[in-house]
């Protein structure tokens, strides 16, 4: 795999009259950690089904590495093997009565010699750490055993772009840790990987930008400035993440809404520490002055 | 589902059904049993008046449902319009005839369709089940059929998506993946509306469901000026159309 | 296809109605009685209907160049028995004359004949004779069958209707089940295919 | 409404003769807010249509103010009257074409007069803010508008227990913020509510109690103390409340892991702030006295 950007150019798309996305622009560089951002019914699966080539917009283009995706048979045939969308519900993507048949579903429509199927199967169920579910039905699976499945199958395409509608939802916190560890595995195979989420410490920790979707359009941008962004939390109905709302209360950030470096609870934690430190330094300077 | 979604919203949803339904089925009734010309033409236009005027039907909604009974009617209305015949070897012919009887189902096929668009664009079809229910259509019918509507929508929905995914792993490249595809696709289906149905029965249970499900529905207030209105309309056609008819 | 509002001339709508009616009084009393003995099928019925009509918006592959979508008139057959198919398909098909335009409300019974009553009959038969001897085969004949029944009673609907001025009504059913039945033979194997691969799905299950 | 309790007492049930709960004891005292946590296919779900009724334990019992439940229909017609349950999607518990409908099927059921039947109707529309939603198709609705559109369902029977299987999941910030708020109104109306959930800081934030299931059992107590737990909560696939988490982190507790009286942004930021003035005021003490 290697890495290729991916790109809205002011799409338009409407469902019976009703516009969803009004001109929308994003751009997904290669290589980055992307995390979409948006209200329920504010248009964020409707881009990722844009992107994904399986909406054709009423107008914009959708390019890879600057090249516009045709909607021709063969230019979607080329997209999928390019872009990759896993949906949010599982059981809409897993429709083999096993694993490894599931799995093996688009190298086989790719029509790959069978060793090659097999070795994408088994290299894809390796990577999300589910080689041991090969043989098992579909239908015995756990909720996140099938989330990991269904991302198997996307992944046995060897995807450059993998786009992720609620990848987390409705895991355990420990299951969203095990599903940060195999995205970041992804990532370290060389995928760009994009990921729609309602969790916004989330993002923040784990993206490299945010794009935000209100009023049909997406406003993108480093994870703590925007996210920090009081105004744009009430608009498009979210919130801010804990860590930036703590560190403003406690006057760390100097009226800068977005403390720089400050992502998750070490980092924080890390910054508390320094100003009591440095407090404490100070008492102990000034101390010793006397 | 434009009709429906259109009904949904239509200024006259909260007409009584049965008003609406006299309306579509007498215009129906003067389209097929008077002489098609000029009743067909007449129908055609008091029902087109209804939907674009007071029933406020969007023409681009319109169009777009006409378009597959259209496409019926027309290769029906052709295939009336040549006569074969194999006496003594092949032959196709158009005679005056088959012209007259082509002109005949074309006129009363687009006049009978427009007729039950106006039922279908300003009637949702819980008000129709409810409607029937009134009308002594057996109880276990009418909530099987109100039932069949929901979970319309919410099988349709999954079979997008299922498709949608399909067709991103190339499920849809050629013929052979295609029919396999449509396979599973089916299969797939069939387990989830088996299953869907199993957990809304368990849903429904928690609410006292014990196999009838009684339904709230809005009494219908028949209105005289509606029923006057239709009255009048359909005996203009009916009177315009046998003056017309009438020196033939 | 179903045939569109006012195609047939009001005789031989109301005929057609009259030939139905049976078939779907039957179906319906069935599923009254279902009802009053096992409470919980309403449920599992309501979810056949929906998937008999979801499954008319499968496509195909295209044989002719045109979309085209399996009638599942079969797979409804062997799953739940004619009687009730004749009731569902009533359900499926007012649904489709007022939801989709697909049909009408007079000519109902015509399309109820064939979709809701020969066609389900034809594929019932074709499994029941063929089961016992080879199920692949059983399935596929009861699923081709019941699409092709389907489309040839709706041929002689139309012959009987509009007969041939020269050839008469054999001329008319002719003409129409050139029209309507014959593009449909490959559509019919190809919904024989699928019906194969769904059953075989299934018993993977 | 009246407060009534609600109890499980040694709860056994399996499926295809895997155990899934094994002897479960929880009590749900009248009045309390009850988080149930726990992991994807621990059996919360499982235990929660055990208390409403849907399933019938193999042993033990459901006991609703002492007196336990029969699975006779006549009990069943009693219990749901008193214990609803409202299950994660809303499409398994919607069936009619438009809202009011939806809403009406609990209150015919019971046989009320038309005229109470409407005013319930009315009445829980409104507590949930979706009076505005009466006339709608089901189908055209939002998933959070059928999130809400179920739970009016449930509470138009006028249980006096309300339980909610995942009531936030997948809804966006501010959708869950309102549930919250529709939360409160329904237990101020007298309501006892347990959720069950993931979310382990909405868990501390909002609950008077909360109940873990793990291995079969459940163990419950005071929330700060049972999410603190750093033990259970990696036997259970939990994480610990970041304000639990980073409060630990910053010695604010004194070795006791949970800080008594946290359990959100806000009381966090005064805790830490007290902090801050008894370091800067006792510094100023020292200050003071030299």
């Amino acid at each position: 795999m290697s890495h290729l950007s991916l790109e809205a150019s002011q799409v338009v798309m409407s469902f019976a009259g009703r516009p969803v996305l009004d001109g929308v622009c994003l751009s997904v560089p290669g290589g980055s950690r992307t995390a979409l951002l948006g209200a329920n019914g504010s248009g964020k699966t409707t881009l990722l089904r844009v992107l994904s080539g399986a909406l054709r917009p009423d107008a914009g283009e959708v390019l890879v590495d600057r090249a516009p995706l045709r909607h021709s048979r063969s230019g979607l045939t080329q997209h999928r093997q390019q872009v990759q969308l896993v949906v949010q519900d599982p059981d809409d993507q897993l429709f083999s009565a096993d694993v490894r048949r599931d799995v093996a579903f688009g190298p086989l429509n790719l029509r790959l010699p069978e060793a090659e199927v097999i070795e994408r199967v088994d290299e894809s169920l390796e990577l999300l750490g589910i080689t041991d579910l090969a043989g098992r039905p579909t239908h015995e699976l756990s909720f996140g055993q099938r989330k990991r499945v269904a991302i198997a199958g996307a992944l046995a395409m060897r995807p450059c772009l993998l786009l992720l509608d609620e990848p987390t939802a409705g895991l355990d916190p420990e299951g969203v840790d095990e599903m940060l560890v195999a995205l970041t595995r992804l990532e370290e195979q060389g995928a760009t990987v994009l990921i729609a989420t309602h969790d916004v410490d989330l993002a923040l920790a784990w993206s490299t930008q945010v794009a935000v979707v209100t009023r049909g359009r997406v406003l993108q941008g480093e994870p703590a400035a925007l996210l920090g962004d009081a105004d744009l939390a009430t608009r498009a109905r979210l919130r801010r993440p804990w860590v930036l709302e703590l560190g403003d209360r406690l006057g760390l950030a100097d009226g800068d809404p977005a403390l720089t470096g400050v992502r998750d609870l070490d980092s924080l934690a890390a910054v508390i520490d320094r100003e009591r430190l440095s407090a404490s330094g100070s008492r102990a300077a000034r101390e010793e002055g006397r | 589902m434009a009709l429906d979604t259109a009904a949904w919203s239509s200024p006259w949803r909260h007409r009584s059904v049965a008003d609406k339904a006299v309306l579509t089925l007498a215009l129906l009734a003067t389209t097929l049993l008077l002489p098609v010309w000029p009743t067909a033409a007449l129908s055609a236009a008091a029902a087109l008046i209804v939907l674009l005027g007071p029933a406020r039907l969007a023409p681009t909604v319109l169009a777009r449902s006409l378009r597959s009974p259209l496409l019926f009617i027309v290769l029906g209305a052709a295939s009336v319009l040549v006569s074969v015949s194999w006496h003594d070897g092949p032959r196709v012919a158009i005679t005056a005839q088959t012209s007259t009887q082509a002109l005949t189902v074309l006129g009363r096929g687009v006049a009978g369709t427009l007729c039950v668009f106006v039922l279908a664009a300003t009637t949702p079809m819980v008000d129709l089940l409810a409607g029937l229910r009134r009308a002594r259509v057996p109880e276990a019918c009418v909530e099987v059929a109100s039932l069949v509507y929901r979970l319309l929508f919410v099988l349709l929905d999954t079979t997008r998506r299922i498709r949608e995914a399909q067709a991103a792993r190339l499920g849809l490249r050629d013929r052979r993946t295609t029919l396999r595809s449509a396979g599973t696709l089916s299969g797939t289906l069939l387990v989830r509306a088996w299953g869907r149905a199993r957990r809304l029965e368990e849903g429904l249970a928690g609410r006292g469901y014990t196999g009838a499900l009684p339904s709230l529905d809005p009494p219908g207030r028949v209105s005289i000026g509606f029923l006057g209105a239709t009255v009048a309309l359909v005996g203009v056609i009916v009177v315009v159309s046998l003056l017309g008819a009438g020196p033939r | 296809m179903h045939i569109a509002e006012g195609f047939l001339p009001p005789l031989h709508a109301a005929a057609w109605t009259v030939a139905a009616a049976p078939f779907v009084v039957h179906g319906a009393r069935a599923v009254v009685r279902e009802r009053r003995e096992r409470p919980e099928t309403t449920l599992l019925l309501a979810a056949a209907g929906a998937f008999t009509f979801v499954l008319s918006a499968i496509k195909l592959p295209s044989v002719t160049g045109s979309s085209s979508h399996p009638t599942g008139t079969g797979l409804g057959a062997t799953l739940f028995r004619p009687p009730v198919m004749a009731f569902l398909s009533t359900v499926v098909l007012l649904f489709q004359a007022l939801l989709l335009a697909h049909g009408g409300l007079t000519t109902l019974g015509a399309n109820v004949f064939s979709m809701g009553v020969v066609g389900p009959w034809a594929g019932y038969a074709a499994w029941r004779l063929l089961c016992g001897r080879h199920r692949g085969l059983a399935i596929f004949t009861a699923f081709a069958l019941a699409d092709l029944a389907t489309y040839c009673t709706t041929s002689v609907q139309l012959g009987l209707a509009f007969p041939d001025p020269v050839s008469g009504i054999a001329g008319g059913v002719v003409k129409f089940l050139g029209v309507f039945a014959l593009t449909q033979v490959p559509l019919a194997v190809v919904e024989g295919l699928l019906g194969v691969l769904v059953l075989r799905l299934l018993a993977d299950v």
